[in-house]
């Protein structure tokens, strides 16, 4: 009795966790999967949905936020009071709308059909929300601030989209993204990250690709970058190229082997999340105006535009923007008092069954 | 309390080749009840079942009064059970088996436990799995004794040992019966040993009680007689006569076996013209063998 | 009473004890270890931090062996034995049983104390960068947590007749069979999203068996 | 005193008992005032029934051998020298009883015994 027990016990015991993890492997997969299927699909849909709409569907032009929305008419109502609310949220973020910069963006709202129960939202950009149920208000204005933001970035100069990414997420809740940058900041190996995460505000300006690095030892340390190139390389060890230096490098610590390794690695700069993160403090720091000022003009360098949109030098916005990242640090993990409860009640839930079970041998 | 153990039409089916049914024990306090039965008649398992180990599939059972198995926790506080198979926890060491059933009975007394464990020699440090039988024997009946039961149901106790350590366990088991008139149920295959300490008799056989009395009735109560030039036809003899066969010794004697023998029916063989040589007393072995022959022609 | 089950139950598992004790002390000193804290060259923190959690990993595993462990300490004597020393003692069956659980459950203690002092010696002897907190005292709750739950369930396992066992371990193998076949027929239907993966998460009653077990972490 | 005591015999137990008992207080093997062993022990000794032993004194006690005090044991009573004499001829004649009916069993007449015996009995002085 006890050996099937023991295998039983074996085969839940092991299967589980792993179990979960390759389940959890396997859900990413799914999710990136459809998601790549949509995006194709999408874009074939938009390239003929102009033809199609001009054809099939009377178009009706509605005006928010300095956008033009354009979408069937059948869903205008729909449309209609969601456009309400996304101005109004707009209006709350944006302070005053860079109007010009808007006057010819023009937002294709179609509602495709994505199976049962789902409801596609194209807009211009072959960007697209799938909800499911009916379209809600709020569905749609989430949607229209995703599109006005990809065109803010469109307009906003190629400087900016590298910058801070070309879905430019200042609509976003800015306490996730200074909790992922606080993240980001904690964990990366580049000396002006752990520089910025120790008060070097300079550093953070270097960090953030505001400033060029000037520190003569480079972007790592001879640890860190010994370690870096070890995570990098480690598949590639026997690549000719690669291989003498790589070996140079991690196993006798020559830091000019690594150094020259790193080279040919992306420069070690934060996320463009990280990059929002300082725009949205911007924005905060410069009042009403601020983003009217920062896409007054988009030839500057971003510092500069930084600095117009907040009305203070880049060190006291970036003095300013690292406190609140330092205040965004994640709560410690704790086991939350619920799952204390809960796994002391299951035990019992346990004993009981044990207890109850029949006496009947 | 009239009875120690009380059971009204006991019924139990295990698969569809055993079963016991409408058994009816009656067993007196203070008595040493013997469990007579052939091997697979039912011993064991009317023991289990009076303990409330095993579900009866109808009838009811009482022990020392209370309602078994329900009440059978409290029961057990005045019940000792020596199992036919050892059941104590083998990883223990007997002084450890000792402390475990002294925690659990309260009327545990270290008293009879110390004295019991020296007469016994047993050594406290031997593990239960190591025992030999005849030691296993001892520390069982040991622990049934020190927990000063009202009731020791005991199957076969003393089967297998050899015959000091029967004696030595037997020994403990009359002194405390004697002391504390405890009732004994006691099921074995050694007939002899249960003629010495039984003053009731039970026989079951193949799952039903065929004989349920006192021991002085159940031994006087067959008799084998020695006949010569014996009537085919017994006729309307006083007694039932229960089997004939042709005597061993003198020509033309035979030998009937017969129940409900009382001296005055000596007439009867005066009567057809025979002549009575002898009446020979059955012990408990030929009464049980030669009831377990009748009952079984009785039931075909 | 308790003390006599407990002496028993506590000898049958004292060497799968300290064998638990042991390695529960170990694992979060080699997980700091091998992640790089101690007297570290450099910081990859992200790379020290996927190190801490695969290491982390351990935690679990030691949990339900562990569980086991004690689950069968408590349960194999009376198995053995047909219950029947158990069944013929003047207590009600479930107040035995809670002894039985009782017995192990305190033996759960010495090896969830090893885990917190292990976390606690390992975390000291760590260099901590700034920005990261050490999390000794939660890893050594969630797994005494963990273990608790692992234990019980096995207890109850083991304390049923081999019918509810085989019912249970039956169960367990045609919902993974049926996610097998399902799959080998294309069907995309997750039947384990509604069947076991609920058992992971809140309130299910692993919550605490999965998930991430980080000793250091932001 | 006790020791071939037969649980397989058809003359009962406790008649066994007390018989021992009567011969040893006959013979003088027990004098008068000695006590008996307990029921108890006797019983746990013998390895029989309790009842048997109290059976057997109480059968003692009424033909007059012994005395049951309350609580304290059975004592040996004083035995006139003619009782003890009877009771020698009691056993005597239940000895005879008992080679008789063997005899008879295996058909040899009674007179053919008497001779025997006496024969016996002349060796033995001899």
């Amino acid at each position: 009795m006890c050996r099937v027990l023991l295998a039983l016990l074996l085969v839940t015991g092991i299967a589980g966790p792993l179990g979960g993890q390759a389940a959890e492997s396997r859900e990413a997969r799914l999710a990136r999967l459809r998601a790549r299927y949509a995006e194709l699909q999408a874009r074939a849909e938009r390239q003929d949905s102009l033809a199609a709409l001009r054809l099939l569907v009377r178009l009706d032009t509605l005006r928010a936020a300095g956008l033009t929305v354009l979408t069937d008419s059948a869903q205008a109502p729909v449309l209609g009071s969601a456009l309400a609310a996304f101005e109004q949220q707009a209006r709350a973020q944006l302070g005053a709308l860079p109007l010009d910069l808007l006057r010819d963006a023009r937002v294709i709202v179609r509602f495709g059909n994505a199976g049962p129960g789902w409801t596609r939202l194209i807009t211009e950009d072959a960007q697209f929300l799938q909800i499911r149920g009916a379209v809600r208000g709020d569905d749609l204005a989430r949607q229209l601030r995703h599109s006005l933001a990809v065109v803010l970035a469109a307009r906003g100069g190629t400087a900016l989209q590298q910058w801070a990414g070309a879905d430019l997420r200042i609509f976003a809740d800015p306490a996730i993204l200074l909790e992922a940058t606080y993240i980001e900041l904690t964990t990366s190996p580049a000396r002006p990250a752990r520089a910025c995460l120790g008060g070097d505000v300079p550093a953070c300006a270097v960090a953030l690709d505001l400033a060029p690095l000037t520190d003569p030892r480079g972007w790592y340390e001879p640890g860190s970058a010994r370690a870096v190139v070890q995570r990098a390389l480690r598949l590639q060890t026997n690549d000719p190229a690669v291989a003498p230096r790589y070996r140079a490098c991690v196993e006798d610590a020559d830091l000019t082997a690594c150094q020259s390794l790193l080279q040919s690695f992306p420069v070690p700069r934060l996320s463009t999340r990280a990059a929002v993160t300082v725009l949205q403090r911007a924005a905060a720091m410069g009042g009403n105006q601020a983003y009217e000022r920062f896409f007054a003009d988009s030839t500057p360098p971003i510092r500069a535009r930084l600095e117009r949109a907040a009305g203070v030098p880049l060190d006291s916005l970036l003095g300013e923007w690292r406190a609140a990242v330092m205040a965004a640090r994640p709560e410690p993990t704790r086991v939350p008092r619920r799952s204390q409860w809960t796994a002391v009640l299951w035990a019992a839930v346990f004993a009981v069954a044990a207890a109850g079970s029949t006496r009947w041998r | 309390m009239s009875h120690a153990i009380e059971t009204t039409d006991l019924h139990y089916r295990a698969g569809k080749s055993f079963e016991i049914r409408d058994l009816g024990l009656r067993v007196p306090a203070g008595a040493i009840y013997g469990f007579l039965g052939p091997n697979g008649s039912g011993k064991t398992t009317t023991i289990r079942l009076l303990l409330g180990l095993l579900r009866p599939l109808g009838g009811t059972i009482a022990v020392l009064g209370h309602t078994m198995p329900r009440e059978q926790h409290t029961v057990f506080r005045r019940v000792a059970y020596v199992p036919e198979r050892p059941h104590l926890y083998a990883s223990l060491t007997v002084r450890d088996a000792m402390a475990l059933h002294a925690a659990f009975h309260p009327r545990w007394e270290s008293a009879i436990a110390q004295d019991l464990s020296r007469a016994f020699e047993l050594d406290a440090d031997a593990r239960v799995e190591r025992l030999s039988k005849g030691e296993m024997g001892k520390l069982l009946m040991l622990l049934a004794l020190a927990q000063r039961p009202d009731l020791l149901m005991l199957d076969e106790p003393t089967d297998g040992l050899d015959p000091v350590v029967r004696r030595d366990v037997l020994m403990a088991l009359i002194d405390y019966v004697s002391e504390t008139g405890a009732t004994v149920f006691i099921s074995s295959h050694l007939v002899h040993e249960l003629e010495r300490i039984c003053d009731w008799v039970g026989v079951m056989d193949r799952g039903r009680l065929v004989a349920e009395l006192p021991m002085h009735s159940f031994k006087n109560g067959i008799k084998r007689l020695r006949v010569r030039n014996a009537p085919v036809q017994p006729g309307d003899a006083p007694f039932q006569l229960l089997a004939r066969e042709v005597g061993d010794g003198l020509a033309g004697t035979e030998v009937w076996v017969v129940r409900g023998w009382l001296p005055t029916m000596h007439q009867y063989f005066e009567g057809v013209g025979a002549t009575l040589h002898e009446v020979v007393d059955l012990d408990l072995e030929e009464g049980f063998v030669e009831l377990l022959r009748t009952a079984r022609a009785a039931r075909r | 009473m308790f003390a006599q089950i407990f002496r028993m139950q506590g000898r049958a598992s004292a060497l799968g004890v300290t064998l638990a004790a042991v390695a529960g002390f170990m694992v979060p000193i080699m997980a700091v270890q091998r992640a790089g804290f101690v007297n570290p060259s450099g910081w990859d923190i992200a790379e020290m931090l996927t190190m801490v959690e695969s290491a982390g990993s351990l935690f679990p595993l030691l949990a339900i062996v562990l569980g086991l462990l004690l689950a069968v300490a408590a349960w194999s004597p009376d198995h053995r034995g047909q219950h029947v020393y158990a069944l013929t003692l003047p207590i009600p069956r479930w107040h035995y049983v809670v002894l039985r659980f009782a017995a192990g459950t305190v033996l759960l203690i010495p090896v969830i104390a090893a885990v917190w002092v292990g976390g606690l010696v390992a975390t000291d002897a760590a260099t901590i960068p700034e920005g990261l907190r050490v999390y000794p005292g939660t890893i050594a709750l969630r797994f005494g947590l963990a273990a608790l739950v692992a234990y019980a369930a096995v207890f109850a396992l083991a304390a049923g007749t081999k019918r509810t066992a085989a019912i249970i371990f039956g169960t367990l193998v045609g919902i993974i069979l049926v996610q097998a076949l399902l799959e080998l027929a294309a069907i995309r239907v997750d039947v384990l999203r509604y069947t076991l993966l609920p058992l992971t998460d809140w309130p299910g009653p692993f919550e605490m068996l999965f998930g991430r077990w980080m000793l250091i972490n932001v | 005193m006790f020791d071939e005591i037969d649980a397989r015999s058809p003359i009962p137990l406790y008649d066994q008992i007390a018989a021992r008992i009567r011969l040893a207080v006959a013979a003088g093997d027990l004098e008068e005032g000695q006590a008996l062993p307990s029921v108890r022990q006797l019983a746990a000794r013998l390895r029989i029934n309790p009842a048997t032993v109290v059976q057997a004194y109480r059968a003692l006690a009424a033909e007059g051998f012994v005395e049951m005090r309350q609580g304290s044991g059975t004592y040996v009573r004083s035995v006139s020298p003619d009782r003890r004499q009877r009771a020698r001829e009691d056993q005597a004649q239940r000895l005879a009883r008992g080679v008789l009916a063997e005899a008879a069993r295996l058909g040899i007449a009674g007179e053919d015994v008497a001779r025997a015996v006496q024969r016996q009995l002349g060796t033995e002085r001899r």
